[in-house]
This record gives structure tokens, C-alpha cells and sequence, in this order.
């Protein structure tokens, strides 16, 4: 076991190489030039060459990408052209929110995605097999900033229950935390639902085929425990490995939700980075989100030991 | 094969839909639409259904029944809602085909040549572990928003999904005995691997595609609510409901109406892809 | 285990009411600013948001009132010598630091330096100081080397770089290096500590603050605090949640309400439309004079005739009661705001337009037109603009891109095939540019001109010389017609009317006054 | 009061199938401690029958119409609940595939327990006494650490143990056993049917045994009913219906049996040698990074040698490295060492290009037909595609490909049709047709006829003797079942583990063995007993 954790960890090292010269490089020829953002509208050519040269932009590509490479060796991700605050911290302050609004997401759909996907299978092509995935697939069809207008209009603006945005740190009271955070992550669990219940429902289909499920049957198991037991337990390897990568994308890419409910969260920090060429908070993003990435399906990985016996590392 | 496809009611439901949609797209021009970027000031937020004028390129103002209502610069939603039905579903195919053909090419060579496989496959994990709305901003700032930009753009994150689904398709394929009997006949590896590796991946092939088109379709609604997507004057039902949503409380059919749209095409394309994957494979679903 | 989950959620969602209640106790303004606010040095950048941040924290020598006068703020008396050569000032008793150190002449002198580096009227008024000194420490004195006519607007001058007074010690740091001490003298204290960018600013109230006797107006007057903390959210980008949030009572102010939504927010009961500004702000489009075709004024003519106000206002703003059309290119109700020489541009038609154009010798080089995507308060005007040029007979390349990428464009002073462009359309507040000597676009110095577009005239630099050596002020407004005459005849930007950007704020918010500006004091919460 | 009484059992089809019902009113019964064999080639319905007493018909296979009584109660039209409670109590099932028929990811105890858990009211403790003796029960050896083990640590033969203690913990009266060796090895299988004999004797248990294997028939049953496409044409003792079958079909069957007896054909000596193998070797190393890299040797110093116009036969059991050995020479993985001289080249360590031409030598038949066929070409494409890889002009290949069709018994109009439009029997001669297309001098069939039935089985080894004969061809012949290599081989070379325990001519080895593991192998082959087949 030790062995394997050790090799994936190694191994993630050449992944987190490629991204981040992919990334310097990608940004280095978007067009938009930081030190003209920054300047304001009203600053004169020559204001801004002399800020670029003090961000230390006009010199050559390879030389920046050293020594933004020899500082992430020491594990500092330089500081924010735009913000004038180390990249650690901005991700820092950042974190909770992301986390706090994936880790609800998350489970929302999974509560709800498991069942329907088994009740789908398990009724495979009857009527309500297509419905429930009719519904699920629904969840896809609608992009999320349409689907957040309408819950707001219909929660917060005709039934005021809960609050139109915001978020509210977990450090002052889990009550308010949890009233800013029910809609988005409602909102936004519905894309996840459909993800998990589809792949829930194809895994668990494959599960009920196999030999082990007519013995189980043949024993004379309700119905129930055979689906769950002999055919869920079966499926699991498949449904973690979505949900794995439900939480990678949780983290990264809802930009969306993180707007229209204004939580300050990562993915729209990005996005204004990208925006504002603020070149190493988008470096220190992206290689936070890979790391994320490769450390998520390690975990997942790790958890087949436990759902499949028959895979060891 | 094919008949066994057709009889699937979710294959039926997706492809009339979609086939309609193409129909749409075709026939824009005789809907009883204008140019979709024609606008006059003066019939600005019309509501469904109300009477305006709209001003042509030489100058002369025409009556004109706003269907669908008009948006904050008076163009004719209803045109630009059917000419963004061209736009949406030729960003949805083109993704789809872009995805599909280098994800192949990849594929097939991470599957079958093992000296190419390390690499490939670290730097698809690279790819992949950037979020994919990001790559497609970046993508847009570097190159300015045309269709073919925002298409490359939706279809670079795409790639390294394909190209993971072809190299498992292959690694179980090339154990199959009538590839190997194909080596023993002497075949050369470039035929072996278009001749018989390939076809038998059209299958989960065409499942896929038909998932990268709808997500495709929804990126480029959301890469225009994030303002890096398609220009206005180039109508998509993402950039009409993004423009639109400013509005959403006082004048909904701005958003209403692309949305549904959008909604009934992306559904459309899942449920075929649903069917498909039922009816050709099963067994593929567990490897998206 | 199912009933107990079901009741903890309950609980807990109850809590949640209740806690957001208590927080109400002590008096917090919660104001949403029209954008991000990231750089904090308002000398480092002359965007709103960082001038915006100055005002809370810093205090100015001299403001400018509702009826744009110059009056004292730190300064209690000051004397010009009568060679016009010497001005000498007085700074007020009870100025003190955030860090308590009262505020010293060295102080305003290292802080003045410092803009003058920065600020383009304040290096225009460096050209003119010999040197300055502190003799006491309430005091300060300006040698110049010739009669200047604009010092105390240069002093008082309400829009970026505003000269606002710092510690010597933070004042000391390079012109072209970001500040990191943000200690000022302001009626607010910047809470550093819960500073989140992208997510909320928070000022707290200073209590050693000695507001002004006179009634606040414009940037003069009594600065007075009635409430103990501002917060400004700065996670509320979209424009329909800033709307939702302020009519559920999650916020106070929305500082910049989106056009779009000032109908519905005007029917709404508890929410008032506040008159903050009597100075307007105004649309421009921008030529680059160095890109054929229009390096020929011919051609910069037809554009004149050719662009009619009217649309871009209706298209971009939309409700008839915040927009109006201003011939001025140094916009209406100030006091240079006349439509003397603009007979071109407010006097023509169409078909006038089209004659111009032929007349001009036009090759019909497609205009690089460059639109902003993600900035709703001016990405409309480039879609009218691109349809009147066509209908002039122009072929037009729309360009669109993020905000960013034009801004980066629009510095590069290449050829078309290199990158280049013809024309961008953008927006300025009123005191950016009702005085020629601070408006931009009357920098004709050519390539190094301070301002993109590089337009190249000598006697419209003459004029302006003589303008900023006029003292009196009926010689000053002949200087300033005769400006605007000069720059409609080269045509070195086409004005495209004005409109008033539209505050909300909750019915319980009292104190509003006229700013012509982002200005949050003197405001109460009952 | 018998065990199982069934009466006019009909089960029908769903629409658009060969015929409209799967079985036609069948009737027999089984009594206590009585077994009976239900012998069928594959698609004659006998699953069918199993399933439809335990109840287990999917929706597409309707119960149309007679009575299954167990223990004298009518099972037929019984409530879904009803027969729960009936399963694994009264009557309970033991299935053919060992490895995929228990719960991957629920270890062996926990699975034996559940049958205890939901049709008992014992105790935790009492339901694990009563696990651990019916292991013991079953002859399974450490019960502690089996019960705690996962389906996937242990063997063929020990899983179907578990299979076996799974159904009888309840001591059912009826145990329907659904070809339970068929996926076994030789010696498990014999101690599988002396296990299912012993128990069926102390518990008294009436055994439904289906089978497709005549040896299996002679080995352990007491009556037989023979099954022909859904219709029961022969039920009467073992004795009667294998000496003398009455009916035409069971005649056929019983004949097509091969016998165990060598074929004794004289074999002209002098021919030139195709094929010599000198020391071939294969080891896989799986290798980890931290500790020691375990080496696998699947084959070990393998002498063979094969001449112009005889057949070499290669008998094991799974795992003894038989298939590696026929990979190897045909080159399909590379050997670790030794030689492999084919007309005196040694092709061992040639490179791709270098082995090119000489592939064409050496072609290959595998044993699963519905694989070895692209689904996605012609009949006619598969067959031409060698040939072409060797510049033959496509109308002459063509040409060749017809007269070959016609040589495996098959209409030219096949060159156009799919592979899924062919049985596995005739996909089987398509894939000779493919490997003869190449002229090859060596033909290799690697387990080529065991996925076929026995009377099909029969036809394919007469075509490939008539095959050998006409083209002078030389053979390697890889099987399990010693029948097969008894009828075919002129040689034989036994292996297990890797290694050639014995090797010579066929009555040699068939007749006196010498090596004990040879012995063991032949004490084990099912029906040894029955003088099989005429030829």
C-alpha cells in the first residue's frame, strides 16, 4: 500500500510539471497586458512600460518562468500583480467557501443520485426507469445561471425563505452558514445528480447481469438486499470514481453559481484573474487545482481497497 | 444493428428533435425572420408578441410583430433565437467531431504504442486537471471570439475524456482473438488499428459524441454569461439569454425563450446519446 | 436516525435567522461599488475604485463643491503673493493620523511630490513649482517660477489622481511602487485585517475625526460620520443579484443600478433613487490618429457628422429621464460646458456625412472597431457605432473581446496587420474632464501624447499653455471655446452625450447629498 | 413422495426466435436420493427447465403451461413471496460458472451466513457454528480462514465447494445442479461429483443434474433424460439409454463421443521436420517497485518436435502453460529463451520485420468462435485479408477463398454474409478457412473445439483430420480433454506446471503411462467405464 501511495505521489510530480508550463505559457500569449489594466484609463505609455518593468514583465519568458519556478520550489506562489497580497492567502481566504459549498453539493446529490440511479436499473426500461432519468438528464440540459435566476426569483424573492446571496463564514455560527449556502448548493447539485445517477444507473445495470446476482436470488434474498448488497455493492467502483470527479470539478469550475449567489469563492477569483492577467494568482490557481485533481482521484483510488477486495495496491 | 438502434424510444425521441432543430436551422432565413443583428432603438423591450419597426442597414424602417419580444437594443429575439439555433448546433457537432477526431488519433496511439503511452497520458492528466471553463477563457481571451475559437476552446478540455475512453477501448480490444489472428496473418499495425480497432469503437464512440455535443452547447451558454463567448452580432442561444439576463426579472422572455430552446436541444441530445448507449453498449457507460 | 437529521437541519436554520438579526445592533452600512477594488494606492492608479478607497481613508488640502468652486478643507486660511509667484497655507487645527501623530506640512509636501509624479495636472502644476518648504509645521509654502492659473484646481481636484494627503513615510515610497501602509487621516479607518480581496473592504468610524463646520457639498465641507462601520461587498458582481439582494434588505446601497433595472427598482416602495450628482458623465469614441484612414481629418470629419447622439444614448442607457444629449466636450453645467464650435457634429445628418466621406478620399480600409463583452455600462455603444458607420458608406470589423484585452490593445500604437486599432468607445466622469487641462483628450502631443489616440495638433497645445497661465476667469472661458473649437475642427474624439449613472439605496438611508461622486459620509441608518 | 414431480411443462420464446417455445410439455420426476441427468447439446432448453422450477424465468421466457410439484406442492402460479421462502430451504441451485457465481466483494462465510440469516432464526453464534460445519462438510480445508476469505483468493473447485455448502446448509430435498464442473479442470471435476454423491447420499437430497457431457453421465447418474430442442426423447437407468439408446437423436449423441481408446493409424515415418523446439522458456516477472519482483515461469524448458503430415498433441490442465507454449511459436508473445525452428529457422528472437515472412508459415485457430471473427467484416474480407498482406492480387485471393469455403463444407454465398449470421460451429470451420487461406505448414488449434457441442465438435476434428491428410499439413493440437487428443493425436505431450511430464507417441502415453501426474489425469476423465464410440 505504502509502495503505491508513494509511486501516485511521485508520479503526480511530471502532471503538475506539465500544467504548469502549460499555463505560463498560455498565459504569456493571451493578449491583454496587466500592467495597462492595472494602470487606470487616464495612464500615458510610458507609465505603463515603467509598471511592467517593475512587475518584471519585460523580461524574457524563460528567465520569468524561472524565477517563478524557483520560488514555487519554496513553496511561495509569488504575489498577485492585482491584489498586492501573496497567492497563498488569497486561496486561503477563498477556501472555505469552495469547500464548504462542494462538500454540500456533494452530498445532496449523492443522497439523491444513489437511489434514483438504482431504481432506474433496477427497473431498466420501464416507464419509470425512463422517467427518473428523463428528470435526471433535465439536470444537464439547463445551464445553471438559468436555473439560479428562477430559484431565486421563486425562494428567496416570492418565499423569502432563505437569502438571494452572500455567504456567511462556518466561524460565525453553522445556522447562518447553512441558510447563505442552501440555495446555491441546491441549485447547483442538480448538475451533479444527473452526473451520478447516470453512471449509478449504467454500473448497477452491468452488477444486476452478472452470475452472483441469480445465486443471490436463488437463495432467496428479498429483493432489496439482493439490489443493495449483491448489486450496489458491486457498482461501487464506477459511482466513486464520478463522484471523485464531481468533487474535482465542485472545486474548480463552478464560476457560475459563485457569481449569480456572489460567494467568494475560487472559481471566480480565477475567472477575474484570467480576466485581469493577474499572472500568478491564475499559476498558483491552476497548479492548487491540480493538485487538488491528482489528490482526489488518489483518494478515490485508495477507496477501491475498500469497496473491491479483489483490488490491492 | 441499425434497426435494433431505431427501435430504442429514447434513440427515436433524440433524433427527431435534433433533426428539427437541424430543419430550423436550415430554414432560418423563411421562418419569417430578419437579420438577427438588425436593431432599432426606438422598440426597445418589446414584449412578447408586440408591434415595432426596425431600421435596415439602408436606412428604411420596416413593421415588424416581435414574436418573441425584442432586447435592450430592439433586435427581434425570434430571429435571433431560430439564426442562434445554426450557431449553437454548429458549435455543439463541431466540438463533438474536433473532441472525437484527436481524442481517436491520441487514443489509438496511447492504446497500442506503449513507448507513447507514459507521456501521452501524463499530459492528458495535465490537461485534465486544469478546469475545463477555465482553459475555454483563457482560450477566448488569447484568440478573440469567433465560432471557431470558442469551438477549439470547448473542445480542448474534452479531449483527454476521449482520448482515455479510446486507449481503454483499445487495450481491450487488441486482446481480442481476432486481432491477434490478424497479427498472425502478418496485417501491419497501421491496418490493424484502422481496419480493426477502430470500427469496433464506433460504438462508445458515438455515445460520446453525442455527450460532448450537448456539453458543448451549454459551455458556450456559459462561457457568454461569464462575457468571454460569442459576439453579439454573432446570435447563440448562450450569448441571447446571457445578454438577457440583465432583465430577467422585468422582461423573463429574453432568457425564457433561448432557454427553452437550449433546454429541448441539449435534452434531445442526452437522451439520444442515453439510448444510443443502451442499445450499442452497455458496458460503456461505466468508462465515462 | 432519519427524524434526528430532519431536526438538526430545522435548528439549524432557525439559528440562521436569528444570528443574521443580532449583528444589527450596531450600526453597519453595507454598500455594493460599481466594481472590484483591488489596488489600494490611489496615486499608483487612476481607476474609480481605488479614488473611491482614498476618499474613505484620506483627506484632501481643498475640495471641490456641488457648484464645482474650490473650497478649504485641511487648508484654514492661505495667501498668494501678489506676483502670483508664492502661496503660502495654513493647515486647520485637529489633524491627526489614524496612527495619532498629527498631520505636518512635510507631510503634505512628500504627499503632493508624490502625485505630482503620477497625476497628469499634477505634474502639469510640477512644471511650474520651483520648490516648496514647510517653515512651521501647520504650515507650507509653493515657490513658482512663473504665474500659474490652476493651482487651487490642481489642489482641490475632485477626480484620479486625487491629491490626498499621506504620512511622509508612506508619501516617500516610489511614485511607480504600490503603498502598503494605509494609514491616512480620513473620517474612516481601513480595517487591513479583514480586507478580503474579491470579497469585502470594511472602514470602521474615526473617532478623532474634526469635521468642517460648513455642510458637506461635492468634496468640501463637513466630513461627518454617523455610523460605526461600512462594508463594501465586493463578491456581488451580477448586476440582477445586486437588485435581488438590495430589495431583500441584504444590502443598503448599490452605487452603480445597471439601466436596466430603473424601472422596476423605481416602483419598489422601500427603495429611493437618490440625486447624488449634478455633473454627468460622458461617452466618448476615441480615433486612433495614427492608423490610415484616420490619420486625415476628412475622414475623422464624416465620422463627426455621421455619429447623432441620440442613438447611442437610447441603445446604451435607454431611459429618457438619465440621459441627454451635451454638444460640450467638456460636459454640460460646468463652467466651461458650451456648444461653441460644435456645429459639426450637433448640426449635421446622414446624408451630410456620406458627402463628407466621399469627399474625403476614403479607400474603404475596413475601421477596427474594438467592444468591450464584460462591461455592461459602455458594450452597447461600439454595436451602434459599427451600423451609423456602415450606413455612412464605412466598411467596419467589429472586434470583440474582455475589457482587459482592449485595454491592453488599445496602449499599442501599431499598425492594423500588427495588432493595431481604429477606434474604442469608453466612458468619463465629468470631472475628469470639464477642465482642459486635466480632460485627456486635449493632450495633442502627438506620439507621446499622455492619452491613446495620439492626436497631433501645436496650436491646440498653445492655447492650452496659454489657458494654464490665464488667472482670471472671463479669459479662461474665451481659452477654453476656442479649445473646443480647435479640437472639433481636427477632431480629436466625437463626444457621445451624457447620462447620470442612477444610485439605489434602502428607504431607511438618510443623508444623501450632492457628491458628483462615490462619496459615503454623512450618511445615516435608522 | 417424490422429490420433484414435473408434468407437461411448457416455457415459450420470446417473438422472433427459431421456434415458438423453448421446451414443450416435459414431463419427469426425481426421487429422494435419487439423481437424475438431463442431457441436452446447448440450446435445448435444459437452463430453461431449471430456472422455471426455481422460479427464476425473466419476464421474456413465460411459464405457459404444466405443474412443477416439490414435495408433492405446485409450485406453478405460486406467489413470488411463496417461492422465496421455498428457495434454498426446500430446493436450492448450484450454477455452472464458479468464478463469477459469488459475490466478489462479500467474503465466503458472509455469504453462506445470509442464506442462514433470512430462513432461520439461529443466533449469530449458532448461524457460525453451523457455517464452519458445512466448510467441513464439503471438504474444504482451514474452514476459519476459507469463511474469512473472498470469493476471488480461492480456486475453481473450492468456490463451487462453497457453492455446494451454500445450497445444502438448509438440507433441501431438491438440488438442481446446472453443468457445476463443466468449468473445471479434470481432477476437481472428479472430486466435485464424488463430493455432490457422497452428500446426496447422507442427506437423501433428489439431485437434478444437467449435463452436456456423456463421461459426466456414466460417472454419477441413477436415471437419464435425454432433451432435444425443448422435447424430452428419452428418460429411462443410465445402463439402458447409454448401451442401448432407443431413440435416433441419443444414438447420434452417444456416438459422436469420442473414445479414450488412440486411434492407433500408422504413421509414415522419414517426413521432413516443420517444427523443433529446443529449451523454449517463458517467465512473467511482476515487478514491484519496493519488493522482490515474483517471477511466474508459465513454461520451462519445452522440447517439442512436429513433422510434415502428423499431429502433435498438447494435453494439461488450465494454468499448466499448454497455450503459452502454442502463443509462442506462433509468436504472439515473445518466448523468455530457447529456440523455435520452423523449416529449420529459428524465429525465437526475430524482430517484426524479420519474422514477417516467415508468419506466414505458422497460423493459428482459437477456441472461442464468436471472438475469433471481426464482427464488423465479411466473411470473404477475413478470409482474403492474409493473402493480401502478401501482395496476392484480390480477385485471385478471392478465387482461393471460395475453393477453400468449399473445402470446409461451406457455399461460397457465405464470402458476403457477417460473422453473427453463422453458428459457432461453422464460424469455427470460417476461421480453418482463414488459416489455410495462408498456406501455412504448421496449423495450430489452441482449444480450437472445446466451446462447440459434442455432435458439431465431431465434424470440425473429421474436417480437420480430412484437412491434414489432403494438405500434408503439420498439426499442434492443444486440448483439455483427453477424448479429443485420443482421436486426433499421432503424438502427445502432457504438461502441468510449465513443464512436459510426458512425451511420445499416443498409444504410449494413452496406454502405459509412466508419469504418475499423466495417471491421475487419466483415473480422473469422466465415463472411463463406457467402451464410448465406435470409430
Amino acid at each position: 500500500m505504502f509502495s503505491f501511495v508513494a509511486r501516485r505521489i511521485l508520479a503526480t510530480v511530471p502532471v503538475l510539471l506539465i500544467v504548469a508550463v502549460l499555463v505560463f505559457l498560455l498565459l504569456r500569449l493571451t493578449p491583454g497586458d496587466p500592467a495597462a489594466i492595472m494602470a487606470g484609463d487616464a495612464a500615458s505609455t510610458e507609465q505603463i512600460a515603467r509598471i511592467r518593468a517593475g512587475l518584471g514583465l519585460d523580461r524574457p519568458i524563460v528567465v520569468q518562468f524561472g524565477i517563478w519556478f524557483g520560488n514555487l520550489l519554496q513553496g511561495d506562489l509569488g504575489e498577485s500583480f492585482y491584489y498586492k497580497a501573496k497567492v497563498t492567502a488569497l486561496i486561503g481566504q477563498r477556501l472555505e467557501p469552495t469547500l464548504s459549498l462542494a462538500a454540500l453539493t456533494i452530498s445532496i446529490a449523492v443522497l439523491l443520485a444513489v437511489p434514483l440511479g438504482v431504481i432506474a436499473a433496477w427497473r431498466f426500461g420501464g416507464w419509470l426507469d425512463r422517467a427518473l432519468m428523463a428528470f435526471s438528464v433535465l439536470g444537464f440540459s439547463v445551464p445553471v445561471f438559468v436555473l439560479a435566476y428562477i430559484l431565486i426569483w421563486l425562494v428567496s424573492l416570492q418565499l423569502g425563505w432563505l437569502p438571494v446571496q452572500g455567504y456567511q463564514r462556518l466561524a460565525d455560527g453553522a445556522g447562518p452558514w447553512l441558510y447563505h449556502l442552501a440555495l446555491p448548493s441546491i441549485t447547483l447539485s442538480v448538475l451533479y445528480i444527473a452526473l451520478i445517477a447516470r453512471v449509478t444507473r449504467a454500473s448497477v445495470m452491468d452488477a444486476l447481469g452478472e452470475d452472483y446476482i441469480r445465486t443471490a436470488r436463488a437463495k432467496g434474498l428479498p429483493e432489496l438486499r439482493v439490489l443493495v448488497r449483491h448489486g450496489l455493492a458491486n457498482a461501487a467502483v464506477p459511482i466513486v470514481t464520478v463522484i471523485g470527479i464531481g468533487v474535482a470539478l465542485l472545486i474548480g469550475g463552478v464560476v457560475v453559481t459563485e457569481s449569480v449567489y456572489a460567494i467568494p469563492g475560487l472559481g471566480r477569483l480565477t475567472v477575474d484573474a484570467v480576466l485581469a492577467r493577474d499572472f500568478p494568482t491564475v499559476q498558483g490557481l491552476i497548479l492548487f487545482f491540480s493538485f487538488v485533481y491528482v489528490l482526489v482521484n488518489l483518494l478515490v483510488d485508495l477507496s477501491y481497497v475498500f469497496l473491491d477486495p479483489r483490488i490491492r495496491y | 444493428m441499425l434497426d435494433r438502434v431505431f427501435r430504442n424510444l429514447s434513440v427515436r425521441i433524440g433524433a427527431s428533435v435534433i433533426a428539427l432543430m437541424v430543419l430550423v436551422a436550415i430554414a432560418a432565413p423563411w421562418l419569417g425572420t430578419v437579420d438577427p443583428s438588425l436593431f432599432d432603438a426606438g422598440s426597445r423591450d418589446l414584449l412578447p408578441g408586440k408591434v415595432g419597426e426596425i431600421t435596415t442597414l439602408e436606412g428604411e424602417t420596416l413593421k415588424h410583430t416581435f414574436l418573441m419580444g425584442s432586447d435592450s437594443f430592439g433586435r427581434d429575439i425570434y430571429s435571433r433565437v431560430i439564426y442562434g439555433t445554426r450557431v449553437s448546433l454548429a458549435v455543439g457537432i463541431a466540438t463533438a467531431l474536433l473532441a472525437l477526431a484527436a481524442g481517436i488519433v491520441c487514443g489509438l496511439g496511447a492504446g497500442y504504442l506503449r513507448w507513447l503511452d507514459g507521456i501521452l497520458m501524463r499530459f492528458m492528466d495535465g490537461v485534465m486537471a486544469i478546469p475545463a471553463i477555465l482553459i475555454a477563457i483563457a482560450l477566448v481571451a488569447l484568440w478573440r471570439g469567433s465560432i471557431v475559437t470558442v469551438v477549439v476552446a470547448i473542445a480542448i478540455p474534452e479531449i483527454p475524456r476521449v482520448t482515455r475512453l479510446v486507449r481503454s477501448l483499445v487495450l481491450t480490444i487488441r486482446e481480442e482473438p481476432y486481432v491477434e489472428a490478424a497479427i498472425a496473418l502478418g496485417t501491419p499495425t497501421r491496418k490493424i488499428l484502422f481496419g480493426h480497432i477502430l470500427p469496433n469503437c464506433v460504438a462508445p464512440l458515438l455515445v460520446q459524441g453525442t455527450f460532448t455535443c450537448a456539453f458543448a452547447i451549454l459551455v458556450e451558454a456559459i462561457l457568454s454569461f461569464l462575457g468571454v463567448g460569442l459576439p453579439p452580432d454573432i446570435p447563440t442561444w448562450g450569448n441571447i439569454m446571457a445578454e438577457g439576463r440583465a432583465q430577467f426579472v422585468s422582461y423573463p422572455h429574453n432568457v425564457f425563450f433561448p432557454g427553452i430552446f437550449l433546454a429541448v436541444t441539449v435534452l434531445a441530445v442526452n437522451i439520444l446519446g442515453d439510448g444510443l448507449r443502451d442499445t450499442l453498449d452497455p458496458k460503456m457507460a461505466k468508462r465515462v | 436516525m432519519k427524524r434526528r437529521f430532519l431536526a438538526a437541519i430545522l435548528l439549524v436554520l432557525a439559528a440562521g435567522g436569528a444570528a443574521s438579526f443580532a449583528a444589527a445592533q450596531e450600526k453597519v452600512l453595507r454598500i455594493v461599488p460599481h466594481s472590484n477594488l483591488a489596488i489600494l494606492d490611489p496615486i499608483w492608479t487612476t481607476a474609480y475604485m481605488s479614488r473611491n478607497h482614498g476618499y474613505m481613508i484620506y483627506d484632501t488640502l481643498f475640495g471641490t463643491d456641488e457648484k464645482n468652486q474650490i473650497k478649504p478643507q485641511m487648508v484654514e486660511t492661505w495667501t498668494e503673493s501678489p506676483d502670483h509667484r508664492l502661496w503660502t497655507f495654513k493647515l486647520r487645527k485637529g489633524l491627526e493620523f489614524h496612527d495619532g501623530k498629527p498631520v505636518a506640512g512635510e507631510d503634505v509636501i512628500a504627499s503632493l511630490q508624490r502625485w505630482g509624479k503620477r497625476d497628469a495636472m499634477g505634474s502639469a502644476l510640477m512644471t511650474f513649482v520651483e520648490r516648496m518648504d514647510s517653515p512651521t509645521p501647520d504650515s507650507f509654502r509653493i515657490f513658482l517660477r512663473e504665474a500659474c492659473g490652476f493651482v487651487l484646481e490642481a489642489l482641490g481636484k475632485p477626480s484620479s489622481n486625487v491629491p490626498f494627503i499621506m504620512p511622509k513615510r508612506v508619501a516617500d515610497t516610489d511614485a511607480f511602487k504600490q503603498i502598503e501602509d494605509y494609514t491616512g487621516s480620513g473620517p474612516y479607518i481601513f480595517k487591513k485585517d479583514e480586507f478580503k480581496p474579491g470579497d469585502k473592504a470594511v472602514y470602521v468610524k474615526n473617532p478623532k475625526y474634526v469635521p468642517r463646520k460648513e455642510p458637506p457639498s461635492g468634496t468640501a465641507g463637513g466630513k461627518n460620520v454617523y455610523v460605526d462601520r461600512v462594508e463594501w461587498n465586493l463578491a456581488l458582481r451580477d448586476g440582477q443579484a445586486q437588485v435581488n439582494a438590495l430589495q431583500k434588505g441584504e444590502v443598503d446601497i448599490i452605487e452603480a443600478l445597471p439601466f436596466d433595472f430603473f424601472e422596476s427598482v423605481k416602483k419598489d416602495p422601500n427603495i429611493q433613487l437618490p440625486k447624488y450628482a449634478t455633473v454627468n458623465l460622458q461617452y466618448m469614441a476615441r480615433f486612433n490618429h495614427l492608423n490610415k484612414p484616420f490619420d486625415n481629418v476628412k475622414v475623422r470629419q464624416a465620422v463627426l457628422a455621421a455619429f447623432n447622439q441620440v442613438p447611442f444614448l437610447q441603445a446604451q442607457v435607454g431611459v429618457k429621464e438619465l440621459y441627454n444629449t451635451c454638444a460640450s466636450m467638456f460636459t454640460c453645467g460646468t463652467p466651461y460646458g458650451s456648444p461653441y464650435g460644435s456645429d459639426i457634429q450637433s448640426k449635421s445628418n446622414m446624408k451630410k456625412a456620406q458627402e463628407l466621406l466621399k469627399a474625403s478620399g476614403y479607400d474603404g480600409t475596413p475601421i477596427v472597431l474594438m467592444k468591450p463583452t464584460d462591461l455592461a455600462a459602455i458594450q452597447k455603444l461600439p454595436d451602434v457605432g459599427a451600423q451609423l458607420l456602415r450606413q455612412a458608406g464605412f466598411k467596419v470589423d467589429l472586434q470583440a473581446m474582455d475589457w482587459q484585452t482592449l485595454v491592453g490593445r488599445r496602449a499599442k500604437k501599431d499598425p492594423i496587420d500588427k495588432g493595431g486599432w481604429h477606434m474604442f468607445m469608453t466612458a468619463w466622469q465629468g470631472h475628469d474632464i470639464w477642465n482642459p487641462i486635466a480632460n485627456p483628450t486635449m493632450d495633442t502631443r502627438g506620439v507621446d501624447s499622455g492619452w491613446f489616440g495620439w492626436a497631433k495638433d501645436d496650436k491646440l497645445l498653445e492655447l492650452r499653455a496659454k489657458f494654464m497661465r490665464a488667472t482670471d476667469d472671463a479669459a479662461k472661458k474665451k481659452l477654453a471655446n476656442e479649445i473646443q473649437a480647435r479640437a472639433f475642427e481636427i477632431g480629436t474624439h466625437v463626444p457621445l452625450g451624457e447620462y447620470s449613472q442612477p444610485m439605489a439605496a434602502r428607504k431607511n438611508i438618510s443623508g444623501f447629498f450632492i457628491t458628483n461622486g462615490n462619496i459615503y459620509w454623512n450618511l445615516k441608518k435608522n | 413422495m417424490n422429490a420433484l414431480d414435473v408434468d407437461g411443462l411448457t416455457i415459450g420464446l420470446p417473438s422472433g426466435a427459431d421456434r415458438t417455445e423453448a421446451v414443450r410439455r416435459v414431463s419427469f420426476s426425481v426421487a429422494r436420493s435419487e439423481i437424475l441427468c438431463l442431457v441436452g447439446e446447448s440450446g435445448s432448453g435444459k437452463s430453461v427447465i431449471a430456472q422455471g422450477i426455481m422460479g427464476l424465468l425473466p419476464k421474456t421466457l413465460p411459464l405457459n403451461g404444466g405443474s412443477i410439484r416439490l414435495n408433492g406442492e405446485e409450485l406453478v402460479g405460486m406467489s413470488e413471496a411463496g417461492y422465496r421462502l421455498r428457495r434454498a430451504r426446500r430446493m436450492s441451485m448450484v450454477f455452472q460458472e464458479p468464478m463469477t457465481a459469488l459475490n466478489p466483494v462479500m467474503t465466503c462465510g458472509e455469504q453462506i451466513d445470509e442464506v442462514l440469516r433470512f430462513h432461520s432464526d439461529l443466533s449469530l453464534n449458532q448461524r457460525k457454528t453451523r457455517t464452519l460445519d458445512i466448510v467441513r462438510e464439503v471438504a474444504l480445508p482451514e474452514p476459519e480462514r476459507i469463511v474469512a476469505s473472498y470469493p476471488h483468493q480461492l480456486s475453481g473447485g473450492q468456490r463451487q465447494r462453497i457453492m455446494i455448502a451454500m445450497a445444502l446448509v438448509l438440507e433441501p430435498a431438491l438440488l438442481i445442479a446446472d453443468e457445476p464442473t463443466t468449468a473445471l479442470d479434470v481432477t476437481t471435476q472428479a472430486q466435485i461429483l464424488k463430493l455432490i454423491l457422497e452428500l446426496q447420499k447422507r442427506h437423501g437430497t433428489g439431485v437434478l443434474f444437467i449435463t452436456h457431457d456423456f463421461g459426466v453421465v456414466a460417472e454419477i447418474a441413477h436415471r437419464v433424460a435425454v432433451l432435444r430442442v425443448g422435447e424430452l426423447v428419452e428418460l429411462g437407468a443410465r445402463d439402458e439409454v447409454l448401451k442401448a439408446p432407443r431413440h435416433e437423436y441419443t444414438k447420434m449423441l452417444i456416438a459422436s463421443v469420442p473414445t479414450l481408446k488412440p486411434h492407433g493409424r500408422a504413421v509414415p515415418p522419414g517426413a521432413p521436420v516443420v517444427l523443433e523446439t529446443r529449451g523454449l522458456a517463458k517467465t512473467y516477472a511482476a515487478h514491484r517497485w519496493f519488493g522482490p519482483s515474483r517471477k511466474v515461469r508459465a513454461a520451462e524448458d519445452v522440447n517439442l518436435e512436429l513433422r510434415r503430415g502428423q499431429t502433435l498433441g498438447i494435453v494439461g490442465e488450465s494454468g499448466s502453460g499448454k497455450s503459452t507454449v502454442a502463443r509462442c511459436i506462433v509468436r504472439l508473445i515473445d518466448p523468455s529463451a530457447g529456440e523455435i525452428r520452423i523449416d529449420g529457422a529459428d524465429i525465437a528472437g526475430l524482430g517484426a520485420a524479420a519474422l514477417r515472412p516467415l508468419r506466414r508459415k505458422v497460423q493459428i485457430v482459437f477456441q472461442d468462435p464468436f471472438r475469433s471473427l471481426n464482427p464488423r467484416r465479411t466473411v470473404g474480407e477475413a478470409i482474403i485479408e492474409g493473402p493480401l498482406n502478401y501482395g496476392l492480387a484480390r480477385a485471385e485471393a478471392l478465387e482461393r477463398a471460395r475453393r477453400l469455403l468449399e473445402l470446409v463444407r461451406m457455399e461460397p454465398s457465405a464470402l458476403a454474409r457477417f460473422p453473427h449470421q453463422f453458428s459457432g460451429g461453422q464460424r469455427q470451420r470460417i476461421c480453418i478457412a482463414r488459416a489455410l487461406a495462408m498456406e501455412p505448414e504448421l496449423l495450430i488449434a489452441d482449444e480450437a473445439v472445446s466451446a462447440l457441442d459434442v455432435s458439431v465438435q465431431a465434424q470440425v476434428l473429421l474436417l480437420l483430420e480430412e484437412i491434414r491428410t489432403r494438405l500434408n499439413l503439420a498439426m499442434l493440437f492443444i486440448t483439455h480433454d483427453l477424448r479429443v487428443a485420443a482421436q486426433v493425436c499421432d503424438q502427445v505431450a502432457v504438461m502441468s506446471g510449465g513443464r512436459v511430464v510426458e512425451y511420445g507417441p499416443a498409444e504410449e502415453v494413452f496406454l502405459r503411462p509412466r508419469h504418475e501426474y499423466t495417471r491421475a489425469l487419466f483415473d480422473a476423465a469422466p465415463g472411463r467405464g463406457f467402451a464410448f464410440g465406435s470409430t
